[in-house]
C-alpha cells in the first residue's frame, strides 16, 4: 500500500499531514512554491502564548518530513481526475499521480498599503505584525529607532467591510499582545499602546499573557480603531482613534505603529482548486463539506482540506487540522 | 547584721522612683487636661459616684491585679500575671505593714526608721535593715516565691509560647527585652540578696529596680500605672474621640501588648498579616508610627473580636476609627442628589422591610424575607426593592460621621413617611448604624434573625424540623457588637439540628468579607474565609449558615457544603 | 466683536500631553487598577450609580485620559458602600482605590 | 514620506476624462463668492485651450444645499438632476461637468443610485416626465471642474507666465491643498487619487512649479456642512473645524492654500478673520492671513491673469504678500475698482487681521 498522497503546500499543515501519512504508510508528495519548508511559521520569531521559538517547533517539522518526496521551488499548473485517481503536473513539467490531494495551501498576509487611511507605504514609520516579527528575528529594521510610544493597530484588513474581509483572523489579537510584550522587552522604556475593537484571545495561557501585558508590561489597550494616520513635521506618526469606552476621540503622537494584518486566502491556488472543483466560502477561504465532521473534506471526493486554507487559524490549530486529515485520507484510500 | 538605715545601694532604687513618680504624675495631669471639658466634669462625678467607685475598687482589683479575664480566657496565663501583679503588691503592702511591727537590727530605733524619707526605701529592702516577724517572713517569702514562679512562666512563655497556650507573640525590641529582664531579675535577684545578704546581689536588686523604673515609661510596662487611670476614665463614661489624645491616650499606654489579640485576630492567618493585629496597631501609634498606625487602621476588618477578649477591654476599633478620620482621603463628598429622591410612600403598612446594598446582590434573602413575611401574613412593604440608598455605615467605617449625614437623614426620612412601626433589616452592617446612629422614635428595629425568632415564638410563622445539621456563624455587626446569639440558634433548632462551631458567639472568627477592612486584597481575605470556614466545619455541619449578606457571600466563595441566609433555610421549612 | 457664536474646545484627549501624575500613582500603590476588563460590574451594580453618573470604570478612564477634575467630582457621589468591590470579576479593591485617588 | 507609495495610490486612482466638449454647469454659491472663478475657467477652458464648454441659461441649483440641510427628499433632488442632465442631453452633449464639488456629489451619488437601485431610476424618469415633460437621459461622464484643471494642467503649465515659486528666494512655493469632502470621500474612485492621498489638487500645484505639504489635519474637513453654518449658534463648530486645520498647518508656514469646493475657499478665508479677532491669532507671517484660493484663481495667477480680473480683492486674507512673493505685477489703486472703472469702496481694516 504504497499510495502516493499529493501535498499542495509545504508549511505546517503540509509537513504535519506528510508525517502522519508516512507514519501509516502512505507515500505523501509535498509541493512546495517557495524555495524552503516551512510556510509562515519559519519566518516567525516566537510563538504565542508562551514565547516558545518558532524555529524549535519548524526544526522538529522539518526533521520529520526528510525523507518525504519533496518539490520545492514548484508549483502544480495542471490537475485532473480519473478513475485511477489524481494526475498532477508540475511547473518542471513532471507529472505525478496520487490517489488523493491534500489542499494546504494557507494563506497570505492581508496587503496592509490597501488600508490608505494607516499609510503604510506612505508613512516611513508604519510597518505590520509581519516585519515587526522579522524586526524580532533578525534585530534589525531602519524604522525602529529607539522608539518612545509604540502603537498597534488590530484588525487591519479584518472585520472590515471596506476591504471585503468580515471575518475575524483569530490570531492577530494574541500575536499583538505577544509582541507587544516583546517590544517591551526590547525598549522597556517605550511606551505601548493597542488599539482593539474586540480583544478576542480565548486559548489556553491566553488571559495570561494578557494580564502579563497590563501587569508586566503595562501594555496600554485602547478600545477604538485607529481611523487616521498622519505624519508631523518631525516625521512623527499622529493617529486619531476613537477611545469608545471613554466615549472621546483621542489623538496621539506615535513613533512606530504596527499593523496587525489579518490573514487572506492564499490566491495563487485558485486555478488549480477550481480545476479540483473546490469552491470558496462567504470569507474567500476554501469552502469544507461541513465545519464539523467533515473539516477536512471538500465536494470533491479525495480532496481534501487542512490547516489556514479554510479559515485563519493557529499554529495548534493547524497542526490539530494536519492531523485530523490524515486519518481522513487513510480512510479513504483504505475504504 | 547591719546597724545603719541607710546604705548607697537604696540609691539607683530612688532616683527610679522619682523619676516613674514624677513621670506618672506628669502623665496623669496631661491626660485629664487633654479631656473634653465635659468629660472632665464627667471623670471627677464618677469618683464620687457609689456606682462608678464600687466599679472602679472591683475592677482595679479585679483586673489590675487579679487579671481575671485573662484567668477566663487562659488560665495559665491568668496564673502568671496575678503571681506576679498580686505578689508585688501585697510585698509592697505588707513592707509597709512591716514598718509598724518590725523588730529594727542592732542599736536603731524604730522611730528613725518610720521617718518619712525611710519610707520612700524602707521596705523595698527591708530585710537588710531589719527582721520580720516570723508570720510577715513567711508571708514575704510566699509572695516572693508567687512571682518568681510567674516569672518563670513568662520565661517558658519567652522560650516556647506554646507551651502555655499561645501561638503568636509580639515581637519586641530592644527597650523591651531590656526592661523584661530586669523584671524577671528583680525578684531572684531580691531573694538571693535576702538570703544570702550578699552586698553585690543588694545593688543588683536595686539596679535593676531603676533600670525597671526608668525604662517604664518607654515600654510596654507603662500599661501598670495607667490601667488604673484607665479602668477610671472607662467607668465615667468617656468615649473615644480622637486619636492619641487625652482618653486614648490612657488607652494606648495601658495596652500591655499582651498580644492575645494577636492569635484572636482572624488576620492572623499569616504572619505577614498578623502584623495588622491590634497589639501593633496600638503599639505603633504609642510610638507615633503615623504612617503604619494608618495602614493598620484601614486594613483592620473592625470584627471587634480583639475588644471583646482584650483583658483591659481597649476599645481599639474606635481608636482605628478616629485614627480613619484623620487620613486625608478628601473626597468632599456630595450627596444632594439624594434630595430628589421622592419620599412620598405609596402604601402604609405595619413592617417595613430594608434589605440594603449588599442584600441587593443576595436576591435569595430577599426572596426568602418575602416568602415568609408573607407566609406569616404580615402587613408589610419593601422599602427599596427598587433601588436603595446606603444605609451610611460604610462612610462611617472610613470615619467619615458627618458626610454620612445626607444619607441618614433620606433613609429616616423615607421610614418616617412609611408608617411603619416596625423596620425589618436584612443586613447586620445597617443594623449597626439603624441601631446606634438614626433617630427612629416609635419604630421597632429588628434584624431578621430576631423578627423571624419572634414570628416562630408567637406563632405567626409554623416551621417543621428536619435533619439537616447547621452551624451558626455570628456574623460580627450582630453577635459581638449586639449579642444576638441566641435568637437565631434557637430558630435553627426549630428548623433541624445545631452544630457547634470551634469558636462561636463573641469569639466567632470574621468571615473575611468585612466591608470594614479597606486594603486586605482578595487573596488575603480568601485565607481569613478559609480559616473561618474550617472553625465553622469543626463538628462536620450539612450547611453553614449566616445571618449577613456579606458573610453568605464571602463564605460561599470557600466552603465546602451549602451556605445559607437564616431566611433562606426558614423559607424551606414553613 | 461678538459673532454670536464661539471657537469650541476640541472634544479630542490629547494623549500627548496628558498628565498621568494621578494615574500612575495609583497604579503603583494599586498594581491591580491595570487588571480591569471595563465591565462595566462596578458601574452596574454602583448604588450612587442608582442616581447619578457615577461609574469606577470610566473614572479610571478619566484618570488616564487627563481628566482628573471630572474623576474627583464623580467621587463625591461615592457612598463607599463597596458593592463595586464585592462584584469586580478582577477582584480589584476598588473601594480602596477611590478613596487613594483623592488622598 | 515615501514619495513612491503616494504615486502608486495615484497611478491606482486614475479616470479617462473626455478630451473635449462638455456640458457645464454652474455653482450657486460659488457664482455668488468666487464669481471670477468660473469666468476664469470657461475663459481658459475655451481661450486658452480652445476646447468646447457649452452653458446653458436654464440649468437650476442641483439642489444640494437643500438636500443636505434635510429640506427636500432624496427624490426631489433626483428629479432636479434629471431636469440637468435632460438639458444636457437637450443641448446635444454626453459629457457633463460641474463647478460645485456638493453637486459633484450629489450626481455621482445619484448615478450611483440609480445604477444599484433601477427601480428609482424608473420612478425618477416617470416624475421628470410628469413634472417637466422632458426626456430622462444619464450623462456619458461626469466630471468636476477641478479634473478638467487638473487634466489639463501641463498644457497650462506650457502658457504659464508665473510658476509658484517664490522669486525673492527661488524656492518653491509651499501650498497647502485642500479637496472639498464631497470630490471624493464618498466615493474614492470617482476622484484622481482617491479619497485619502487626493492628487487632483497636488497634480496641478506640482505642475505649476509648488510644493506640497502634508500636514496631520489635511484630512480634516474645512467645517462648513451645511447644517452648521446655517444656524448661527452652531458656527462655533464650523469655525473650529477651520481652527483646527490651522492649527496645524501652521508650522509649515505654508504660503497659500488651493481648494475646488465652493465652500472650503470661503470658510478657509473668512475664519481667519474671525479667529483673528476672537483670539488675536493670524496664520500667516507679518500679522497677514494664509490667501485661500480656488483653483481656477491660481490657474489665473500663473497663467498671467490680472489679480483684480481674477476676483482676488473680495477674499478676506490680502492677496497681496502672494503676489509679491510670486512677482506678479498689479495696480493697488485698481484693486477696488469695479467694472467700468467704477469705485466700489475700500472696506474697512479688520482689527487684528492685516490688509493692504
Amino acid at each position: 500500500m504504497k499510495e502516493n498522497i499529493l501535498i499542495i503546500g509545504g508549511g505546517a499543515a503540509g509537513m504535519e499531514a506528510a508525517t502522519q501519512l508516512q507514519k501509516m504508510g502512505l507515500t505523501p508528495i509535498i509541493i512546495e512554491k517557495s524555495e524552503t519548508l516551512g510556510g509562515h511559521i519559519a519566518q516567525w520569531d516566537r510563538l504565542f502564548p508562551a514565547f516558545h521559538p518558532a524555529k524549535d517547533v519548524v526544526d522538529k517539522m522539518l526533521d520529520q518530513v526528510k525523507d518525504v518526496k519533496t518539490y520545492l521551488n514548484t508549483e502544480v499548473v495542471d490537475i485532473q481526475k480519473d478513475n485511477n485517481g489524481f494526475h498532477a503536473v508540475l511547473s518542471n513539467n513532471e507529472k505525478i499521480d496520487a490517489k488523493a490531494v491534500i489542499l494546504a495551501t494557507g494563506f497570505d498576509i492581508f496587503k496592509a498599503e490597501r488600508k490608505q487611511e494607516y499609510g503604510y507605504g506612505i508613512y516611513n514609520n508604519v510597518m505590520t505584525s509581519v516585519e515587526l516579527e522579522k524586526f524580532f528575528r533578525t534585530g534589525k529594521d531602519e524604522r525602529i529607532n529607539n522608539p518612545k510610544k509604540i502603537g498597534f493597530v488590530h484588525c487591519v484588513g479584518a472585520r472590515d467591510v471596506k476591504v471585503c474581509n468580515t471575518y475575524c483572523s483569530k490570531v492577530c489579537c494574541t500575536t499583538a499582545l505577544k509582541q507587544a510584550c516583546e517590544i517591551k522587552e526590547v525598549f522597556p522604556d517605550a511606551e505601548v499602546y493597542t488599539f482593539y475593537m474586540d480583544l478576542r484571545m480565548f486559548g489556553p495561557g491566553y488571559e495570561d499573557l494578557y494580564l502579563k501585558t497590563q501587569k508586566d508590561f503595562d501594555v496600554k489597550c485602547v478600545r477604538g480603531r485607529v481611523c487616521e494616520v498622519s505624519e508631523d513635521m518631525d516625521g512623527k506618526l499622529v493617529i486619531k482613534a476613537e477611545d469608545t469606552l471613554f466615549g472621546k476621540p483621542l489623538k496621539m503622537t506615535l513613533d512606530v505603529l504596527v499593523l496587525m494584518c489579518a490573514m487572506e486566502k492564499n490566491k495563487s491556488i485558485d486555478a488549480i482548486q477550481q480545476k479540483l472543483g473546490v469552491a470558496n466560502n462567504n470569507d474567500g477561504f476554501m469552502q469544507n463539506s461541513d465545519m464539523y465532521l467533515g473539516m477536512n473534506n471538500t465536494a470533491q471526493d479525495g480532496v481534501f482540506v487542512a490547516g489556514a486554507c479554510t479559515a485563519p487559524k493557529s499554529l495548534p490549530d493547524t497542526i490539530g487540522e494536519a492531523r485530523s486529515v490524515a486519518t481522513q485520507v487513510y480512510n479513504y484510500i483504505n475504504r | 547584721m547591719n546597724s545603719q538605715i541607710f546604705h548607697p545601694f537604696v540609691l539607683p532604687f530612688v532616683l527610679g522612683m522619682a523619676f516613674v513618680l514624677t513621670y506618672c504624675l506628669v502623665g496623669l495631669i496631661r491626660v485629664i487636661s487633654q479631656l473634653p471639658k465635659d468629660d472632665r466634669k464627667k471623670f471627677w462625678r464618677s469618683l464620687v459616684t457609689p456606682k462608678t467607685a464600687w466599679a472602679n475598687i472591683r475592677d482595679l482589683f479585679g483586673d489590675c491585679l487579679f487579671h481575671v479575664k485573662i484567668w477566663k480566657r487562659n488560665p495559665v496565663l491568668g496564673y502568671m500575671h496575678t503571681a506576679i501583679a498580686f505578689g508585688w503588691f501585697m510585698i509592697i503592702v505588707i513592707g509597709h505593714v512591716m514598718l509598724f511591727t518590725l523588730k529594727p537590727l542592732q542599736g536603731v530605733e524604730v522611730e528613725r526608721l518610720q521617718g518619712m524619707f525611710t519610707n520612700f526605701y524602707y521596705p523595698i529592702f527591708f530585710k537588710y535593715f531589719a527582721e520580720e516577724t516570723p508570720v510577715f517572713a513567711f508571708l514575704m517569702d510566699f509572695f516572693l516565691l508567687m512571682i518568681i514562679s510567674g516569672i518563670l512562666i513568662a520565661v517558658v512563655k519567652k522560650i516556647h509560647s506554646k507551651i502555655v497556650g499561645v501561638k503568636r507573640v509580639m515581637h519586641f525590641g530592644f527597650a523591651d527585652s531590656l526592661i523584661r529582664f530586669a523584671l524577671w531579675t528583680i525578684f531572684p535577684f531580691r531573694l538571693i540578696a535576702e538570703k544570702t545578704n550578699i552586698m553585690a546581689f543588694w545593688w543588683l536588686y536595686s539596679i535593676d529596680l531603676l533600670i525597671f523604673m526608668c525604662m517604664l515609661p518607654f515600654t510596654r510596662y507603662m500599661h501598670i500605672p495607667t490601667e488604673a487611670l484607665f479602668i477610671l476614665l472607662r467607668h465615667a463614661g468617656i468615649k473615644v474621640t480622637e486619636p492619641r489624645k487625652g482618653y486614648v491616650l490612657a488607652e494606648l499606654y495601658s495596652c500591655p501588648s499582651c498580644g492575645l489579640c494577636i492569635d484572636a485576630c482572624p488576620m492572623s492567618v499569616n504572619d505577614k498579616m498578623s502584623g495588622n493585629t491590634s497589639a501593633y496597631f496600638m503599639k505603633k501609634l504609642r510610638n507615633k508610627d503615623t504612617e503604619e498606625s494608618q495602614r493598620i487602621a484601614e486594613t483592620c476588618l473592625m470584627c471587634g473580636k480583639c475588644v471583646k477578649i482584650c483583658p483591659l477591654s481597649i476599645e481599639s476599633c474606635d481608636i482605628k476609627f478616629s485614627q480613619r478620620a484623620s487620613i486625608p482621603y478628601n473626597i468632599n463628598s456630595d450627596h444632594s442628589y439624594l434630595n430628589v429622591i421622592s419620599t412620598e410612600a405609596e402604601k402604609s403598612s405595619k413592617v417595613l422591610y430594608f434589605a440594603g446594598c449588599m442584600t441587593q446582590l443576595t436576591p435569595k434573602i430577599m426572596r426568602a424575607m418575602k416568602q415568609i413575611m408573607e407566609k406569616a401574613g404580615e402587613d408589610y412593604q419593601f422599602m427599596d426593592e427598587n433601588g436603595v440608598i446606603c444605609c451610611g455605615r460604610p462612610m462611617m467605617l472610613s470615619g467619615k460621621t458627618a458626610e454620612a449625614k445626607a444619607m441618614v437623614e433620606k433613609n429616616t426620612e423615607l421610614i418616617k413617611k412609611s408608617g411603619a412601626t416596625k423596620l425589618v433589616l436584612s443586613c447586620p452592617i445597617c443594623y449597626k448604624v439603624f441601631k446606634e446612629e438614626y433617630h427612629l422614635e416609635g419604630i421597632e428595629i429588628q434584624h431578621h434573625t430576631q423578627y423571624i425568632d419572634e414570628l416562630v415564638k408567637t406563632g405567626k410563622l409554623k416551621v417543621s424540623k428536619g435533619d439537616v445539621n447547621y452551624v451558626y456563624h455570628d456574623p460580627c455587626e450582630l453577635g459581638r457588637a449586639f449579642e444576638i446569639y441566641d435568637e437565631p440558634r434557637e430558630v435553627l433548632e426549630n428548623v433541624g439540628n445545631l452544630r457547634k462551631a470551634k469558636s462561636e458567639k463573641e469569639i466567632s472568627i470574621c468571615c473575611g468579607g468585612s466591608l470594614g477592612s479597606f486594603t486586605l486584597t482578595q487573596q488575603e481575605r480568601d485565607e481569613i474565609t478559609a480559616n473561618s470556614v474550617n472553625d465553622l466545619m469543626f463538628n462536620n455541619p450539612d450547611e453553614i449558615v449566616t445571618a449577613c449578606p456579606l458573610c453568605l457571600k464571602t463564605f460561599a466563595r470557600k466552603s465546602p457544603v451549602k451556605v445559607k441566609d437564616i431566611a433562606e433555610v426558614v423559607s424551606e421549612k414553613i | 466683536m461678538d459673532f454670536g457664536f464661539c471657537l469650541s474646545p476640541s472634544s479630542h484627549v490629547k494623549m500627548d500631553s496628558v498628565d498621568l501624575t494621578t494615574f500612575n500613582r495609583l497604579k503603583e500603590i494599586n498594581p491591580d487598577v491595570n487588571t480591569c476588563i471595563a465591565c462595566g460590574s462596578c458601574t452596574a451594580t454602583c448604588t450612587a450609580g442608582n442616581f447619578t453618573e457615577m461609574s469606577f470604570r470610566r473614572m479610571l478612564l478619566m484618570l488616564q485620559r487627563g481628566k482628573e477634575d471630572e474623576a474627583k467630582k464623580m467621587i463625591q457621589r461615592c457612598m463607599l458602600c463597596g458593592k463595586c468591590t464585592l462584584v469586580c470579576p478582577r477582584g480589584i479593591n476598588i473601594r480602596k482605590i477611590l478613596l487613594d485617588i483623592t488622598r | 514620506m515615501i514619495v513612491e507609495g503616494k504615486q502608486k495610490i495615484w497611478a491606482d486612482y486614475q479616470k479617462d476624462i473626455p478630451d473635449d466638449h462638455y456640458f457645464y454647469v454652474r455653482s450657486c454659491i460659488r457664482q455668488s463668492f468666487w464669481p471670477a472663478s468660473e469666468v476664469t475657467f470657461l475663459d481658459i477652458v475655451r481661450n486658452k485651450l480652445g476646447k468646447d464648454f457649452y452653458e446653458n441659461e436654464y440649468h437650476t441649483t442641483c439642489g444640494g444645499i437643500a438636500y443636505h440641510s434635510d429640506s427636500i427628499p432624496q427624490e426631489t433632488a433626483m428629479t432636479i438632476i434629471a431636469r440637468q442632465f435632460a438639458l444636457m442631453h437637450e443641448s446635444g452633449y454626453e459629457n457633463y461637468v460641474c463647478s460645485c464639488i456638493t453637486s459633484f456629489g450629489l450626481y455621482t451619488e445619484t448615478l450611483e443610485t440609480w445604477h444599484e437601485f433601477p427601480e428609482l431610476e424608473a420612478k425618477i424618469r416617470q416624475y421628470l416626465w410628469d413634472s417637466c415633460k422632458k426626456e430622462f437621459a444619464k450623462p456619458k461622464y461626469l466630471a468636476h471642474a477641478s479634473d478638467m484643471i487638473y487634466k489639463f494642467r501641463f498644457d497650462i503649465a506650457k502658457q504659464m507666465k508665473f510658476p509658484l515659486v517664490n522669486v525673492k528666494t527661488g524656492k518653491p512655493l509651499k501650498v497647502v491643498e485642500h479637496i472639498g469632502c464631497h470630490y471624493s470621500k464618498m466615493f474614492p474612485s470617482k476622484g484622481f487619487g482617491g479619497a485619502e492621498y487626493p492628487h487632483v489638487l497636488v497634480g496641478m500645484v506640482e505642475a505649476w512649479g509648488g510644493e506640497v505639504i502634508d500636514y496631520p489635519e489635511r484630512r480634516q474637513c474645512c467645517g462648513f456642512g451645511f447644517r452648521q453654518y446655517f444656524v448661527q449658534a452652531n458656527r462655533g463648530y464650523s469655525e473650529s473645524n477651520t481652527h483646527k486645520k490651522f492649527e496645524s498647518m501652521e508650522p509649515y508656514e505654508p504660503d497659500l492654500i488651493i481648494t475646488n469646493c465652493p465652500g472650503c475657499p470661503y470658510f478657509l478665508d473668512r475664519w481667519q478673520y474671525v479667529i483673528a479677532e476672537q483670539t488675536g491669532k493670524t496664520y500667516g507671517k507679518d500679522g497677514y492671513g494664509i490667501p485661500a484660493l480656488t483653483y481656477e484663481e491660481v490657474a489665473g495667477l500663473v497663467m498671467g491673469y490680472d489679480p483684480w480680473d481674477l476676483g482676488l480683492q473680495v477674499h478676506q486674507v490680502a492677496i497681496e504678500p502672494l503676489l509679491e512673493k510670486m512677482g506678479i505685477p498689479y495696480d493697488p489703486k485698481k484693486k477696488y475698482q469695479g467694472v467700468n472703472g467704477k469705485d466700489l469702496g475700500v472696506p474697512q481694516c479688520p482689527m487684528h487681521i492685516k490688509s493692504v
